[in-house]
């Protein structure tokens, strides 16, 4: 089933071309890998794709406007004030609560629950972070560079949480340096448009 | 809508400076205006109110400041776009919530030190009700300034909505001379009122296309 | 209508014990938008060889 | 349609062509008529009875307060121009605006200021008029500031159209309520001669001044707007091709 449809998309900031007339799908049940050197645009393309930001020319069509999109970019969106647990009762209502406290004892994180999360490594900021993609139903799963700081243990975990996601008829969209584990389609950027 | 009242209350509350910091500076201002004057010569009461009024205006400028940057700098706001698509919900919680928390506050303390300062008892009440309501309004404009400026500091905030706040400011003086000398004092609360609701509806639509430029 | 009010010179630039004032206003004035011209364009000038060293080194 | 119509006729190249045949024809007409309002105001135009010759001041006072409102007006258009139908050249022209409108504002508060020392005694009343328009001048320094403030510079036209546009609303406001709260203490200090009874002698210079400062302002605004234009559109084809 198709989710997006992309028509030759061109962004660019002040005048100048991030990427030039890109054209893809994204389909459910179906891997999308964004690859691309630094300030190619790998970031901005998925925030287009998200709808956050409109493309400078060409269009992205939605298939279904009410989506349910998770999405975590490279901004953590976690309150380095607030303890994980206060962080994820934000998030989450009470039923997928649990699932999330899952994933916190997952990952590790239980020993530093309480603890405020500003106090907590870059690492297991990422894993409280990843837990609002991965403890909540979506039918589309955005993730930009999501093994970035991460341990092998939690890499290979996030990787068989998306293959077991990829069954199950989700559809993904993400950037990463690192070859990924996951059977997916490859989009380069930055090659064609210098 | 009760989702985010109740995240942005509990955010706020978690944030010690955030909402204790602007009553404390109220506070302060208003002990520091009569030790920078000799109060054996001048009838406090004729101007406390002045003094009332600037610092209110400086405190809710202090207590708004990075109403929007932390969510901003974290990515919250992309994340609460994603869910509701729009900032309108968002915006109207967040500024509830401050008048709410900080705003009334600011105000009990501001009508607090009026009649500590020779103002009649009975005129309390309105004092309250006037401080609370000009919040109300101060609080939407400088939401306003601070999502334009939003993560490029407080000065840029106040340099945009500052402008924007000087009729509420007049507006305020007039009451207070209502106040003093006994008329006209219901039709300016009336008239506060329907601006406060009109603006509260408006400011927040605004706000929202603000933000959404930002994180475009 | 069109007979000068004044007499001489002198008399112009006191204009009855005025002139300090009258004539500072016209003097600063005339020199703001004089230099905001010049501003301008000097920036159009500057525009301009950015554009062309641009240009040379395409 | 419409959105069609106005990016036609917006572009911003054929917005540089078409000012750059018009600006002689501009700074001419301009600078012809200041000298002409101007000296006949100042050498021919009969003393006040009142003021004396100190009224003079008028001839530039008037037209520069006159443009310190129509240019934040102009800048409202533009703005909405910007937000509604994303026309570019509208943001190019609010941000090549806003220093020339604070540029006249200040002029017009200093002569003020300056006439105010030989009619009321002091450089500054808390009068309705000039209060009002000091808080113009920091709402066009406010813009420019917010402009300079981000490095996206398509982010920043859209947030100074959206505080231009609040602006336009609120300067009513100011100058009601600025009315409301000065006339509680005074009476207005001072009505410019209320115009209809001012003499022809007087009123035709300054109209004459009036006209040619518009037309010197909408020259400097061409020169200015060029050179932002330029920058902005740097990578453009046109731009390398006209220089």
């Amino acid at each position: 089933m198709k989710l997006f449809s992309a028509q030759n998309i061109t962004y660019s900031i002040n005048e100048n071309k991030l990427f030039h007339k890109l054209s893809f799908e994204i389909n459910s049940a179906e891997g999308l890998h964004i690859k691309g050197g630094n300030g190619s645009g790998k970031s901005t393309l998925l925030r287009i794709i998200l709808g956050i930001t409109s493309p400078s020319k060409g269009s992205i069509e939605s298939f279904n406007q009410d989506l349910k999109i998770a999405y975590l970019g490279h901004k953590n969106a976690i309150k380095n004030y607030l303890t994980p647990i206060q962080n994820l009762e934000l998030l989450f209502n009470d039923v997928e609560l649990n699932l999330a406290f899952k994933w916190l004892h997952k990952f590790g994180l239980s020993h530093v629950q309480d603890e405020l999360t500003a106090n907590l490594s870059f690492g297991q900021q990422k894993k409280l972070a990843l837990i609002r993609v991965l403890a909540k139903s979506s039918e589309l799963i955005v993730l930009d560079e999501p093994f970035v700081g991460l341990d092998q243990v939690a890499t290979d975990q996030l990787n068989n949480f998306l293959i077991e996601k990829l069954s199950e008829g989700v559809g993904l969209v993400f950037t990463s340096h690192i070859k990924p584990m996951i059977e997916c389609k490859v989009l380069h950027l930055g090659r064609n448009n210098a | 809508m009760l989702r985010l009242i109740k995240s942005e209350s509990f955010k706020l509350s978690n944030k010690l400076k955030a909402w204790l910091g602007p009553l404390l500076i109220m506070v302060l201002v208003l002990i520091a205006f009569p030790l920078s004057i000799d109060i054996s010569q001048y009838d406090l009461d004729k101007f406390y109110f002045s003094i009332i009024v600037v610092s209110l205006l400086m405190t809710s400028f202090v207590a708004t400041e990075g109403m929007f940057e932390e969510d901003f700098e974290d990515g919250s706001l992309e994340q609460e776009f994603l869910i509701e698509k729009d900032f309108y919900k968002l915006v109207l919680s967040k500024i509830f919530v401050y008048v709410c928390l900080i705003g009334i506050p600011i105000a009990f303390i501001g009508a607090l030190f009026s009649f500590a300062n020779g103002v009649a008892i009975g005129s309390f009440a309105k004092v309250f009700l006037l401080l609370s309501l000009s919040n109300l309004l101060l609080f939407n404009l400088f939401a306003f300034g601070n999502a334009l400026s939003i993560n490029k500091g407080a000065m840029l905030g106040v340099l945009s909505s500052l402008p924007l706040a000087l009729p509420v400011i007049i507006l305020l003086g007039r009451a207070i001379r209502s106040i003093q000398y006994g008329d006209g004092f219901s039709t300016i609360i009336i008239l506060m009122l329907g601006i406060g609701l009109v603006m509260s509806a408006i400011m927040p639509l605004i706000i929202s296309a603000t933000l959404k430029t930002h994180i475009d | 209508m069109f007979n000068s009010t004044f007499n001489n010179f002198n008399e112009i630039l006191d204009m009855g014990g005025h002139g300090i004032y009258v004539w500072s206003v016209y003097l600063i004035g005339i020199s703001i938008i004089a230099i905001s011209f010049l501003i301008a364009k000097k920036r159009i000038k500057e525009e301009h060889k950015k554009i062309k060293l641009k240009n040379a080194s395409s | 349609m419409i959105t069609a119509f106005i990016h036609k006729f917006s572009s911003p190249k054929s917005f540089v062509i078409l000012t750059e045949k018009l600006y002689p024809f501009f700074i001419i007409a301009g600078v012809s008529m200041l000298i002409l309002g101007w000296t006949w105001g100042l050498l021919f135009a009969p003393q006040d009875a009142v003021q004396g010759n100190s009224y003079r001041i008028i001839f530039l006072h008037v037209p520069s307060v006159i443009f310190a409102e129509l240019i934040y007006f102009f800048m409202a258009v533009c703005a909405l121009m910007h937000l509604v139908w994303r026309v570019k050249l509208a943001a190019y022209l609010i941000k090549s605006a806003a220093p020339i409108g604070a540029m006249i504002t200040f002029i017009g508060l200093f002569s003020g200021s300056i006439w105010g020392i030989p009619t009321w005694g002091t450089w500054w009343q808390w009068d309705a008029r000039i209060t009002s328009t000091l808080i113009l001048f920091i709402m066009y320094l406010g813009i420019l500031t917010l402009h300079a403030s981000f490095s996206n510079l398509e982010k920043a036209d859209r947030l100074m159209s959206i505080l231009v546009v609040i602006g336009v609303v609120n300067i009513p406001l100011i100058k009601k309520s600025v009315d409301w709260w000065s006339t509680l203490h005074q009476p207005a200090s001072i009505s410019v001669s209320g115009s209809s009874s001012i003499d022809p002698s007087m009123l035709y210079p300054l109209l004459i001044s009036v006209i040619g400062l518009g037309f010197t302002l909408i020259s400097l605004g061409i020169l200015s707007s060029r050179s932002y234009i330029l920058s902005r559109e740097k990578n453009k084809k046109w731009v390398s091709e006209r220089v």
